[in-house]
């Protein structure tokens, strides 16, 4: 658990950064700071390993005064992963992750073996191991990077802006998978974006800051969707805020409609929209209606796919408004078509999901 | 060519005496100007003062040097710590800066990484900086010993040995081929050390070749 | 000597660092000395003795205080030069004069330095015309170029310009005073070519330089006797100066002559530029001395 | 004996052959060897960084020429070409031209591709680039290589004194030969002060003609990223 | 009007980046070029002004023949802006913007005087034109770049990724303001991003690129939303899609319900939400049921605003979905509230909206 207690930051040039911050970040659980460029999160971010050191306050880490502790030492302690993954372009990648194990006295051999089990855990092919980080692509340095700061299996892990240098679809699973390790690992987790859907999709708490470093609100995502304290943070959390906000409402309770499929070589269908499925179930795509039976060509690729179980209102209602039949199409596990889902089965489950989150 | 071949002995030693005077000078530099480039780091003030002071002492003539190290350093006039100080002296002048530069142009995001996961200054100077600034370093080394290799032949002028000799002494007999045996000895040496400095920067960085093996393989 | 002093040039004092029987032979700048000292090298090794050469120094103002503080041991040197080098007044001008003045000069001057015997050799510097110019005087001496001083150039080496038997003797003994005076080297290349080329009108350079036949140079006299007699001496370390050292010495003095010393000269001028090593020992087989 | 006694002697500032005389020599022989090399090595260091072709001769000649032994040069030059001001001259250059050139080419390399693609871009052709885009940003550095080739010029002019030729190295080598040692003291530090007000004309000229939007403009001007081989030449003297 | 007509690059390499390219750049309409990195994009825009020779093909802008140009005098008639505007560092702003009126043969003071214009135009305050581009912002620059290449008055303007260095809030507003500018102007446009909320922001038509350098899909944003040709652009387009695409339909048919609203100081209502508006009818916010009069505190922000008239059907779905209440708040063009507006109107408006797209 970190806890800030009335924590400033005033820069030897007068700016203040951070402002009388009071906040805590729970045992096991991502807090992300989030808010506009020079609003201050990094500087809160940095005084937590004390990389920056506190004007005034108080602040500690699972019960220990910060202040009071050995800078290098507490660092030991504490993961922290940056943009770019600041790794050290002169080690090899395997030696990158064993450095804070050495730096505290492991011997050679036993750093390493953990480094190579960490590669395994962040996904990355341990045959990588000799290689250099310029030998790496944006997305594996970053996998590198999180290697690297669990690699003492630190209680607590400092996270700035680490994945916003990669493009998007590597973004997008390197939070995936940073959203399984922590299923796995249960560290506590600060992590800084100004990226409001990032922040959203990582956080179990979101801290919005706004300029001047004060905390404008702390919330969970969904109540920072739904209930925006005030116009800035409405702002900030922008535009389609309430399409967002369906992805924390789950779908359960949505109910499945029946979805006849075809196969190709049946017969076009006689009016409307057709779904297409290969042998074993899986959506091909929509055909639309004609004569003769179902050529390759006259698949039409379909919308988003709505996976049951695992989906949120938001996946459900994009799957209805993708599809060209207005017939979201539902999917199980396996990929195997599930069922239809409508748009209107969607708002009608809404309430209900509301109450329930 | 037959005048080499007929002098060879005096050759070799003024050659053999050469190397000695220039290579020494170099270490010694580079051993020098690395915990003064880092201290030229430490702050604006100094790092002005560390420079202006090397740039200064660049404007010294390399004769008025020699000939100032005896009352400088209580040494006889023909001792060739003199001449070893002075080069010296030339050497961290070069090299501060440059490793003060090699040293500034560690990504920051590399030092901020390695003072978050807990090194101390000094491991954090020897482990991290130190070994990214190899390539920059490397480079200013090969400047400063091509350098000095050629410098040292000034010395000969007031009865230093080394291939300057060769200059002075064809230059009172009116021989041609000493004095382009001298300018060539000189070059080679100069071609033989800046090869062997390359060598070594390059064994020294592995992680440069990796480098570039991937530039290559993405064109 | 820690500190050192105000002026470096005049030494430290300091003992030699080498191995107390190493006998450390010098040499001045220009091509002869450096055969003398090559010469003096050979002998002493041929007898024994240990010897480090060291590479030519400079001049006489230079080389000196390396004596003194025993950077060197041991010099060939010009009697007459070295004594007034070493007493501005001296007056003496006749070898044997110069020599007896020379010896008790330096037993007050530096009693740990001592001349050994002085060779029949003599090497003068001269004040040198070519025979275009010698042409144009009444006879060929310093006298006779006195009138004319005005009009000319005078190249020589940097010392020349303050030396008491320089350009101060000049202007002393023959009230000639040149128009200007021109740095060049000591009897090297570059006064010949200066004095070649027209660049000075007269030059310092020294009897036994086999340029001055090659080029047709005229020595001119010097009836005033401003330049003393400069019979080639061996200036040694009087610490290094053991018997064998001194009978090995002495022995190469007793045969060096004047014309020795051209010869050796031409050869160093021969086209295929034998090194001064060379020279010595072929000079020292040839008398047999080693 | 006074080290400093001999520069505060009037007459030896006046007299034939003093201090004033060896000062105008001193700096003709550098002006001379400047106005060379410029006019050399710019136009060719302009042209290589321009087309990119021949980048491997300026770096190839910058570190050969940095390992001509001076000294050599200058006797061996003095051997055929005797007392002429010419041997000393051509040597001067060699040891300058590198350094102009390294610094122009090293200045027009360094333009930022995007703002050389601007201006293609814009239709500006071949020599319109060159002349309103890269030369002036490359300025900076040309003036960098010009200063640093000043500074060598200078220290090096010196020894043209070993050849019977003037300027401030008569002192320190008739000095040596007298054993004078205020005299030789006192020319370094000429030769010194003189290097020291050159640097600080050539960087005041440097203000007066780079363009304000070149000049490191506190917050906004980024660091470069410092390259393997250092751009701006080192200054190296080879002899005095 | 741009027409590429087989055009192909074969790089000296081997590397072929555009393969046959057949397209064409309407007249007066920004075309945007998208794809993954290095999917021949910039190839494509740099050999419309020579900057890169075709191998094979014909080009031809406003129907004369590229190749048979004079690229100078060509790439004068054409504005090129690119990523970090590639300003000349030595010139100020003015002069920077005067560069091409000078280029061709323009007096100096009428240069300056049309770099004046342009600084207004482009939303750049005068009082900057003798600065230097290092002393302005990224986003400032980008507006210098765009001043620049529409100072020549040329009919056809390039930009390749001109916004993607700059932060998203100000990109969104560089974003905007070129969508202002090319109503007043109307120039043939091609954009270049790999952004593709960008291209679909921005582009009357998008072209897909996909690796290789091969059109994968030319069509206009909401067709590509709704009618990926193929999985790769499907993917390429990514989630939402179903979503976005409705930002393409128009929602005037949409019915508004009435809102009731209630002012500051009125009791609270007896159950549900109730919306709060100031005395010239503009929102303030929703207030919950409760007992006693409305103070401010009660006030909670409301969702999104449904802007009547130029909406599309994705704010209008989205008010609805981000109110407390579910009635999204419509408002009209001076901010007054008009109506509400519900999810199931949005869904029943959809089939019309899709029929007249
Ligand atoms: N060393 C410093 N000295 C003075 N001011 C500083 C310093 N470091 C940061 N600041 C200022 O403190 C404020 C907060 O900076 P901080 O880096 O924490 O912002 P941030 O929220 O991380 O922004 P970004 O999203 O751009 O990374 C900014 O106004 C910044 O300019
Ligand atoms: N000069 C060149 N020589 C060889 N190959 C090149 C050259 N320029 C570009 N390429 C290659 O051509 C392909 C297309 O490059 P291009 O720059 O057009 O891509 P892009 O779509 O603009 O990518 P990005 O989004 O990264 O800017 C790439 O594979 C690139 O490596
Ligand atoms: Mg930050
Ligand atoms: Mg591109």
């Amino acid at each position: 658990m970190i806890e800030f207690r009335g924590v400033t930051k005033r820069f030897p040039d007068g700016t203040v950064a951070v402002d009388e911050l009071d906040l805590v970040a729970e045992q096991g659980r991502i807090t992300v700071f989030v808010g506009p460029s020079g609003c201050g999160k990094t500087t809160s971010l940095r005084m937590i390993n004390r990389m920056i050191e506190p004007t005034g306050g108080e602040l500690h880490v699972d019960g220990r005064d910060v202040l009071a502790a050995d800078p290098a030492e507490l660092r030991r302690g504490i993961g922290y992963v940056i943009q770019q993954a600041g790794l050290f372009p002169h080690r090899t990648i395997v030696d990158n992750i064993a450095t804070v194990p050495m730096l505290v006295g492991s011997s050679k051999k036993a750093a390493r073996d953990r480094a190579m089990e960490l590669m395994e855990i962040v996904g990355l092919d341990t045959s990588m191991a000799r290689r250099y980080p310029a030998q790496l692509s944006g997305g594996q340095q970053q996998r590198v990077g999180v290697a690297r700061a669990l690699a003492a299996d630190p209680p607590v892990l400092l996270m700035d802006e680490p994945f916003s240098a990669v493009d998007p679809i590597v973004r997008e699973s390197l939070q995936d998978e940073l959203l399984r390790l922590q299923s796995e690992l249960g560290k506590t987790i600060v992590f800084v974006t100004h990226d409001i859907d990032e922040a959203i999709k990582l956080g179990d708490r979101v801290a919005v800051f706004r300029v001047g470093g004060k905390l404008a609100q702390y919330d969970e995502p969904g109540v920072l969707l739904s209930r925006p304290v005030d116009d800035f943070v409405d702002s900030f959390v922008g535009r389609d805020r309430g399409y967002r906000g369906l992805g924390f409402l789950s779908s359960d309770d949505i109910p499945l409609g029946p979805l006849p499929v075809l196969s190709v070589g049946d017969p076009l269908p006689d009016d409307g929209w057709s779904l297409v499925v290969d042998g074993t179930g899986r959506p091909l795509g929509w055909v639309a209606a004609g004569d003769g039976p179902i050529g390759e060509d006259d698949v039409v690729p379909g919308g988003s796919l709505y996976t049951v179980g695992s989906g949120s209102l938001r996946g459900a209602l994009d799957a209805a408004l993708s599809s060209p039949s207005g017939q979201g199409v539902a999917v199980d596990a396996d990929g195997r078509v599930a069922g239809a889902v409508t748009a209107d089965a969607v708002l009608a489950a809404l309430p209900a999901a509301r109450d329930a989150a | 060519m037959t005048w080499v071949l007929g002098n060879l002995d005096p050759v070799l030693r003024a050659l053999r005496q050469h190397v000695v005077y220039a290579l020494v000078p170099v270490l010694l530099g580079l051993v020098l100007a690395i915990p003064l480039g880092r201290l030229a780091n430490l702050n604006p003030t100094v790092r002005a003062v560390l420079t202006n002071a090397a740039g200064l002492l660049y404007t010294v003539p390399s004769l008025a040097l020699f000939v100032f190290m005896p009352a400088v350093l209580g040494t006889q006039i023909l001792d060739p710590v003199n001449v070893v100080v002075a080069l010296t002296i030339y050497t961290v002048a070069l090299l501060v800066r440059t490793v003060s530069d090699a040293l500034t142009a560690v990504p920051g995001n590399v030092v901020d990484a390695a003072n978050a996961m807990g090194y101390t200054p000094l491991r954090r100077f020897v482990g991290v900086e130190l070994p990214l600034a190899v390539p920059v370093i490397v480079a200013g080394l090969r400047v400063a010993a091509v350098s000095t290799i050629s410098l040292v032949t000034v010395g000969a002028v007031i009865g230093f040995g080394g291939l300057g000799l060769l200059f002075t002494e064809g230059f009172n007999r009116s021989n041609d081929a000493q004095i382009v045996t001298g300018i060539v000895l000189v070059l080679l040496l100069a071609l033989v050390v800046d090869s062997a400095l390359l060598l070594a920067g390059r064994l020294l960085t592995p992680w440069q070749r990796a480098r570039t093996r991937k530039a290559g393989a993405t064109t | 000597a820690c500190g050192g002093g105000s002026d470096p040039l005049a030494g430290g004092g300091q003992p030699a660092d080498t191995d107390q029987n190493t006998v450390v032979v010098g040499a001045a700048n220009f091509t002869e000395s450096q055969i003398l000292a090559s010469v003096f090298a050979q002998a002493l090794q041929a007898k024994g003795v240990t010897v480090e050469t060291r590479p030519p120094i400079g001049s006489r103002e230079a080389y000196i205080p390396a004596l003194k503080d025993g950077s060197i041991d041991l010099i060939p040197e010009y009697s007459g030069t070295l004594l007034q080098y070493l007493d501005k007044a001296a007056t003496q001008t006749e070898p044997d004069q110069v020599y007896t003045a020379l010896q008790s000069t330096l037993g007050t001057a530096d009693p740990n330095l001592i001349v050994l015997d002085k060779a029949e050799a003599e090497n003068k510097d001269a004040v040198v015309v070519t025979k275009e110019t010698a042409a144009q005087l009444s006879a060929p001496t310093i006298d006779a170029l006195a009138a004319r001083c005005g009009e000319l150039v005078f190249g020589g080496p940097p010392e020349f310009q303050t030396r008491p038997d320089g350009i101060p003797g000049i202007e002393k003994t023959y009230n000639c005073t040149f128009k200007s005076y021109r740095s060049l080297d000591a009897g090297g290349t570059l006064t010949v070519t200066a004095l070649k080329n027209g660049d000075v009108q007269a030059a310092d350079l020294f009897t036994t330089d086999p340029a001055i036949p090659a080029n047709e140079f005229v020595v001119l006299d010097d009836p005033k006797s401003n330049f003393a007699a400069q019979n080639v001496v061996p200036l040694i370390n009087k610490a290094k100066a053991t018997p064998q050292v001194v009978d090995a010495l002495n022995a190469v003095t007793a045969k060096l002559t004047t014309q020795e010393l051209l010869g050796m000269g031409e050869a160093a001028g021969a086209s295929d530029k034998p090194s001064v090593e060379t020279i010595a020992r072929d000079w020292l087989k040839r008398q047999g001395l080693v | 004996m006074n080290l400093f006694g001999w520069l505060f002697t009037p007459e030896n500032w006046t007299m034939t052959g003093g201090i004033l005389a060896r000062l105008a020599e001193h700096l003709g022989y550098t002006a001379l060897t400047l106005l060379v090399s410029v006019v050399v090595a710019v136009p060719l260091g302009a042209w290589i960084g321009h087309t990119g072709r021949g980048g491997f001769l300026v770096v190839g000649l910058a570190n050969g020429l940095r390992a001509l032994p001076t000294l050599g040069l200058l006797v061996l030059l003095a051997t055929f070409l005797g007392l002429s001001l010419l041997g000393p001259l051509i040597t001067l250059i060699v040891l300058a031209v590198p350094a102009v050139l390294a610094g122009t080419y090293a200045g027009i390399r360094n333009v930022d591709p995007a703002v050389v693609d601007a201006a293609r871009g814009m239709g500006m052709r071949g020599p319109e680039v060159l002349w309103k885009v890269e030369l002036p940003n490359a300025l900076p550095l040309i003036i960098g290589g010009l200063r640093s080739a000043t500074l060598q010029v200078i220290a090096t002019a010196t020894i043209a004194a070993y050849v019977s030729l003037g300027g401030l190295g008569r002192f320190i080598i008739d000095g040596l030969g007298q054993r004078d040692f205020s005299v030789m003291i006192g020319g370094s530090i000429l030769v010194a002060l003189l290097a020291i007000i050159a640097d600080l004309l050539l960087g005041g000229l440097q203000k007066l003609i780079v363009s304000p939007g070149l000049q490191a403009t506190g917050r906004t001007a980024a660091p470069r990223r410092l390259r393997a081989v250092p751009t701006r030449p080192e200054p190296v003297r080879e002899a005095a």
